[in-house]
């Protein structure tokens, strides 16, 4: 039992790590219906960011504030200068757009602070929580972080003018300029937010997992995988489904197959949920009316 | 009476495709326009035109201002609301968001609010439906929600695309006659597109006729009305 | 036999031309007057960009022998080091690009197990000198089936070997977690370990978990090790995983045996980043100095690496194991292309690769010296075992090996 | 995805094109009788990555351009198919070209059932599920139940076929042509797939699923199969490249190489039948010319540091995005278009 929980513990703090990723899926999901595949890659540039500028003598908060504020305008020009031009363009060119930026933050992070692992620091005390080894502060810590974030983005998007716009924006683009939105900035306003929220879950991870530029990778996929069956339109259902993720894959590597096909069966499970519940677990059905 | 809307020599494309050649087009303050013809006249293309949604030439004036190289958002902003083809329903959004949406617009948060009401009173349909999921509505509903989240713009011009297109007679009279009460209350002006020609022409003062992106003939509604040859060969009846 | 003793010597001291060596002054693809033209994969991206410090580090060396010595005997080296990305089909392409359109001599430090296992038996076929092969998997020392290929460091299987023996020997029930990545070298090791413990000692394995190269933790599995009651871990991971295990274990205060397998012993990319308060007393085995050891300060080897490091390669990481391993194997190389003199074929640089006798290489331990025969395709064969303390690696004990552990 | 216009692809217009491009793959190898160049054979081993690829990549086209799904995860397939022959060559010693049909069988029956739960999937939840496929493949092959028969992972090293002796071709030459007789045999099943009522019903699913299906096309049916299809082929540059390649390995058979199969599409070209040719082409081109730009901007601006590779490969494809965004062969549709358009306006 008592192993039970550990796997638990740990499952859930593993998912907090898929669920903060999985939130800055949503808000480029939310905002321009896309899902960014160098959503991990950008956060882990952010974070080489920050790391630079703590290198160089900034304190944590500050450095933590500067790569928060920078991902921000990262995003906004990305979207403004690379992605802008292709408003029009057939979605796969877009996925392939992601792809060549996961490329080339890869790359351009290995040159510039090379594959070695880096540690990061942490602003959370090296504590033991409970005194047993379970749940450390740092991972205390996430999890907090990412129920703070979830909390500001749902009411962004839900109790604020401009957060409804950016959705009506993704949903309907040339309906929301009819309503006076101006979509191109809502697009890139939503890539500078997820690219802030990114360099805020690549701050929080890579004290755990070290930062490298392969850092989020793995990450990704489990974040891809959590957004989705939350439901990916929806910040709520995306950290649920990150946690749900982290607890599954825990308890089938610990119980049901071992370690070697976790992610698979994990992910083959999510798999089946969608088959059930097409919108994920939390997501709305949009029904359309024909 | 003053123009509101005054188009001269506009041309519209579809990709490579032309669509519009040399339109001229007045719209007068308060008055209600119909835009008739056949199915690929051009009529649609020339909302999107006037509203910048797709490649034109021409020069477009708005009350007195040049809004030719304006953008989309930037025109509506001005006081130009669109009921688009189709209804352009956000299915994702419930009816009360669908609306509220054009708070982000409006300075005045206030008179926004009395506007949703006004919308509330119109259609009480919308207001049973508040919370529901836009994309549930019927036809019908859908489209007293375009025309609300038009009004919800306060526009001094209203650009209505088939407001009749696939709803029940009943319920085209119903919004027609909403479109006239928005018209003479609240003293916005119409540009209404329409293949009900007899239905657009009780509302309509003025009237266009269309023919593969030209102008075959303009005038007071009255004038068409009774001109028989021309009904038959344009309109259909 | 005689002829290879013959170039050998002459090796050694042959700069101007003897009146042997004009005689002998022959050349295979790859090779001119001026000219060495060495093939190289390296996964200079993907999961396993970690290792590709390596081929840069050796880029520096032999940039630094081509402009201080004017090469190996008056020919320059030109590495063409091309990067893989890890994928074996990808590195088979390449090398035969390397092969047959650059026409490289011959093929240097090619990086990785599965890729170096797809090109085994081509370049075996096509008679390319695939030298100093950076895995170290067994397979690699196998002169009758594939007489081309020669691996270099001590190989993982005789490794794992090695760690058995110190733990029976210092443990006499111990209660083993194995922690490991799944795939070849997790496996080599794991073997290794098995064939040291015996068939009969494998039931002290209470727990043996394994990891994925893209699993972003392996928190779970040390969980899992814990909870079946181990009393002593086998840690077979990359570097990156290394040091989460190694901070993991410390932060859920658990306090096993632990020994960490040398891949992932570098002082600058696991132990430092994971907290050298969290690394006291792990076991590891090595046959380099650590150069972060200021017990060899003063040795000149160390002072030689220390220099190039500076001047050729400033902007690596010293502290990162690879700029020592690469740079080590780097100068064997070039010993053995200098034995080769002016008889630059294909065929004599095996040769010269096969008869190594007791070579000494820089940054080595003392006492392990590099010996080949052509029937011994194991350059290194010997590692002494070592035990972290301070901030870095302290040898105990005896030079141990397949032989004599 | 909007309704795309692919007439030209798959009839007339540009058709002559693809033909002469097919004739100079068929005649520019023979150019090896006349050459002594050593690497003639590995231009050869090149011609046979990118015919490959091309094959991985029309099976690809075949689901997304002309049906409308959408999958992240035909490396998978591929490795089907590549281990579906080194697995009979290795232990049934089979020969290899026996394999071939097994092996795209195989790929077959796994798509097509695949296919029944994709059917339920859209969009980005079918991406999801692909994806999966993509992940869970390699991760499959290392498992130990089936480790005997798969190698695990060290994989399974093959022997390499040589020509038979009446072609009096070297084996690379003749492998060569083993894929390219492969390609065009997959092409002409394609495009008449295409041409007859079941590409008219794939197409309709793509642009309309809700009307094919009120239209009375078996939409269940169609999407299945054209999932078994898709994959079968994928399969058989799966095993093609079991045998050019001679190793199969877990490490091979990555998300990576699913992600290239879609990037060599989109370059090609969505529903384009000679933009998989293309496609197939650029993936293999275009990490080597990456490679070559960093060399030379290294030397040309005395560089201290390497310029990656792949971060010149991810402005190439962003530029190229941008200058043709439906891909290589959309931009000379464009282009053509134009060009065609103005003679008629003229005329």
């Amino acid at each position: 039992m008592e192993f039970f929980i550990q796997q638990l513990v740990a499952g859930l703090t593993s998912g907090a790590i898929y669920a903060c990723v999985a939130l800055g899926l949503v808000m480029i999901f939310v905002s321009t219906d896309h899902i960014n595949f160098a959503q991990g890659e950008m956060a882990m540039f952010a974070t080489y960011l920050a790391w630079a500028m703590i290198d160089v003598g900034f304190s944590y908060w500050m450095a933590f504030v500067c790569a928060v504020l920078l991902a921000f305008v990262g995003g906004l020009f990305i979207q403004r200068v690379i992605l802008k031009p292709l408003e029009t363009a057939p979605v796969l060119s877009l996925v392939v757009c992601f792809i060549a930026l996961l490329s080339f933050f890869n790359a351009l992070a290995g040159m510039l602070w090379s594959f070695t692992i880096k540690p990061f620091p942490t602003p959370f005390p090296p504590k033991d929580i409970f005194g047993n080894g379970l749940v450390s502060a740092q991972q205390l810590g996430i999890v907090a972080v990412t129920v703070i974030m979830l909390g500001i983005l749902t009411v962004f998007f839900r109790y604020t003018t401009l957060g409804l716009a950016m959705r009506a924006a993704a949903q309907n683009a040339s309906s929301a300029r009819l309503m006076g939105v101006r979509v191109s900035w809502m697009l890139a306003l939503g890539w500078g937010l997820a690219a802030a929220i990114g360099a805020v879950a690549g701050m929080l991870v890579a004290p755990i997992v070290f930062l490298d530029p392969n850092m989020m990778t793995g990450i990704l996929v489990y974040g891809f995988a959590g957004a989705l069956v939350g439901g990916i339109g929806n910040p709520m259902g995306a950290v649920a489904g990150g946690f749900i993720v982290g607890v599954l894959e825990n308890l089938v590597g610990s119980y049901l197959i071992g370690n070697e096909l976790k992610l698979s069966f994990a992910l083959a499970m999510v798999v089946g949920v969608l088959l059930l519940k097409p919108a994920g677990i939390f997501g709305q059905v949009i029904v359309r009316r024909v | 009476m003053a123009a509101i809307l005054d188009v001269k020599g506009l041309s519209a494309w579809y990709g490579p495709i032309r669509a519009l050649y040399d339109l001229d087009l007045t719209i007068e303050q308060g008055g209600v326009t119909a835009l008739l013809g056949a199915n690929g006249a051009g009529k649609t293309t020339t909302l999107r035109a006037i509203c910048n949604m797709t490649r034109r030439a021409g020069t477009t004036t708005f009350d007195g201002k040049d809004i030719s190289k304006f953008t989309t958002e930037d025109i509506v902003r001005l006081g130009i609301g669109q009921v688009p083809e189709g209804r352009g329903t956000f299915t994702g959004l419930s009816v009360d968001e669908n609306l509220r949406l054009a708070f982000h617009i409006r300075k005045d948060r206030a008179e926004a609010m009395r506007d949703m009401d006004l919308v509330f009173e119109l259609f009480p349909r919308l207001k049973e439906r508040i919370k529901q999921q836009a994309g549930t509505l019927s036809g019908g509903e859908q489209q007293m929600l375009a025309v609300g989240r038009a009004l919800m713009l306060a526009p001094r011009l209203m650009l209505l695309d088939e407001p009749s297109f696939g709803l029940a007679p009943l319920i085209v009279q119903e919004i027609f006659r909403i479109l006239k009460r928005i018209n003479v209350e609240k003293k916005v002006s119409m540009l209404i597109v329409e293949q009900n020609a007899a239905l657009a022409l009780e509302l309509a003062d003025h009237v266009y006729l269309l023919e593969t992106g030209r102008v075959v003939t303009q005038g007071p509604s009255e004038l068409v009305k009774n001109d028989e040859t021309l009904r038959k060969a344009y309109l259909g009846y | 036999m005689k002829l290879a003793r013959r170039s050998a010597l002459l090796g050694a001291g042959l700069t101007i031309l003897s009146r042997e060596g004009r005689a002998e002054k022959k050349y295979g693809p790859g090779v001119t007057d001026t000219e060495i033209k060495v093939g190289q994969t390296q996964p200079y991206s993907g999961n396993a960009s970690a290792y590709g410090v390596a081929g840069r580090n050796q880029a520096a060396y032999f940039r630094m022998i081509n402009e201080t010595q004017g090469g190996v005997n008056g020919r320059k080296i030109n590495l063409i080091s091309l990067d893989d990305g890890y994928s074996p089909p990808k590195t088979v392409e390449l090398v035969r690009q390397l092969v047959e359109r650059d026409q490289v001599f011959c093929l240097f430090y090619t990086l990785g197990t599965q890729t170096n296992t797809a090109i085994h038996k081509y370049v075996n076929q096509k008679k390319i000198p695939h030298l100093i092969v950076a895995s170290g998997a067994s397979k690699w020392g196998n002169p009758k089936q594939f007489p081309w290929t020669m691996g270099w460091q001590p190989d993982y299987h005789t490794e794992g070997l090695i760690y058995a023996k110190h733990l029976l020997a210092t443990n006499k029930s111990p209660k083993i977690g194995i922690l490991r990545q799944n795939d070849d070298m997790g496996n080599d090791y794991v073997e290794g370990f098995h064939e040291g413990l015996t068939e009969t000692l494998k039931k002290f394995i209470v727990s043996d978990v394994t990891y994925e190269a893209t699993d972003p933790t392996v928190d779970s599995q040390i969980l899992q090790m814990r909870n079946a009651g181990a009393d002593v871990i086998f840690n077979v991971t990359t570097p990156k995983f290394a040091a989460q295990a190694i901070k993991k274990i410390a932060e859920i205060g658990w306090k096993p045996t632990h020994y960490l397998v040398s891949v992932a012993a570098s002082v600058g990319a696991v132990m430092r980043p994971a907290g050298v308060e969290n690394g006291q007393g792990i076991l590891t085995a090595q046959y380099l100095k650590d150069v972060t050891d200021p017990r060899w300060d003063d040795f000149p080897d160390v002072k030689e690496w220390r220099a190039f490091m500076a001047k050729w390669n400033p902007t690596a990481n010293v502290l990162e194991g690879s700029n020592a391993s690469s740079y080590a194997a780097a100068y064997a190389f070039v010993r053995i292309l200098k034995s080769c003199g002016d008889e630059l074929t294909r065929e004599n640089l095996m040769r010269q690769a096969a008869n190594i006798k007791n070579m000494e290489v820089p940054l080595m331990l003392p006492g392990i010296k590099v010996n080949t025969s052509p029937d011994n395709f194991y350059p290194l064969q010997s590692m002494q075992l070592a035990r972290f303390e301070g901030d870095h690696w302290v040898l105990f004990g005896d030079m141990l090996s397949r032989h004599k552990g | 995805m909007a309704a795309i216009d692919n007439s030209w692809a798959t009839k007339g217009g540009l058709g002559w094109i693809a033909t002469t491009f097919w004739v100079l793959l068929a005649v520019g190898p023979l150019a090896g009788f006349f050459t002594q160049d050593p690497s003639f054979e590995y231009y050869m081993f090149m011609g046979q990555s990118m015919l490959i690829n091309t094959i991985a990549i029309l099976g690809l086209n075949l689901l997304i351009g002309f049906n409308g799904q959408i999958s992240l995860g035909h490396s998978a397939f591929f490795a089907i198919g590549a281990y579906t022959t080194a697995i009979l060559m290795n232990f049934a010693g089979w020969p290899y070209y026996a394999t071939i049909p097994v092996a795209a069988i195989i790929c077959f029956g796994a798509g097509f059932l695949f296919g029944f739960p994709a059917l339920k999937l859209e969009g980005h939840y079918l991406a999801l599920a692909t994806f999966t496929l993509a992940i869970a493949v390699p991760q499959l092959l290392k498992y130990k139940a089936i480790a005997g028969w798969t190698g695990g992972v060290g994989g399974l090293i093959l022997d390499k076929p040589d020509a038979p002796e009446f072609t009096r071709l070297g084996t690379d030459q003749y492998l060569y042509y083993l894929c390219l007789i492969l390609a065009m045999l997959s092409f002409w099943i394609v495009r008449n797939m295409l041409r007859g009522r079941s590409g008219r019903a794939m197409m309709a699913i793509r642009d309309h699923a809700m009307a094919a299906g009120t239209m009375g096309i078996d939409t269940a049916k169609y999407k299945t199969l054209t999932f078994g299809v898709s994959a079968g082929i994928t399969g058989v540059g799966g095993a093609l490249s079991a045998i050019t390649v001679a190793y199969v390995a877990p490490d091979s058979f990555t998300l990576q190489l699913a992600v290239s199969f879609l990037v060599g599409l989109v370059v090609g070209g969505i529903a384009s039948l000679p933009g998989c040719l293309v496609g197939g082409a650029f993936i293999v081109l275009i990490q080597n010319s990456s490679q070559s730009i960093s060399d030379w901007m290294k030397v040309t601006f005395s560089l201290r540091y390497d310029v990656p590779a792949w971060a010149i490969y991810g402005i190439l494809l962003i530029l190229l995005m941008y200058f043709m965004p439906r891909g290589i062969m959309g931009g000379i549709e464009t282009l053509w278009l134009k060009l065609t358009h103005r003679k008629e306006t003229q005329a």
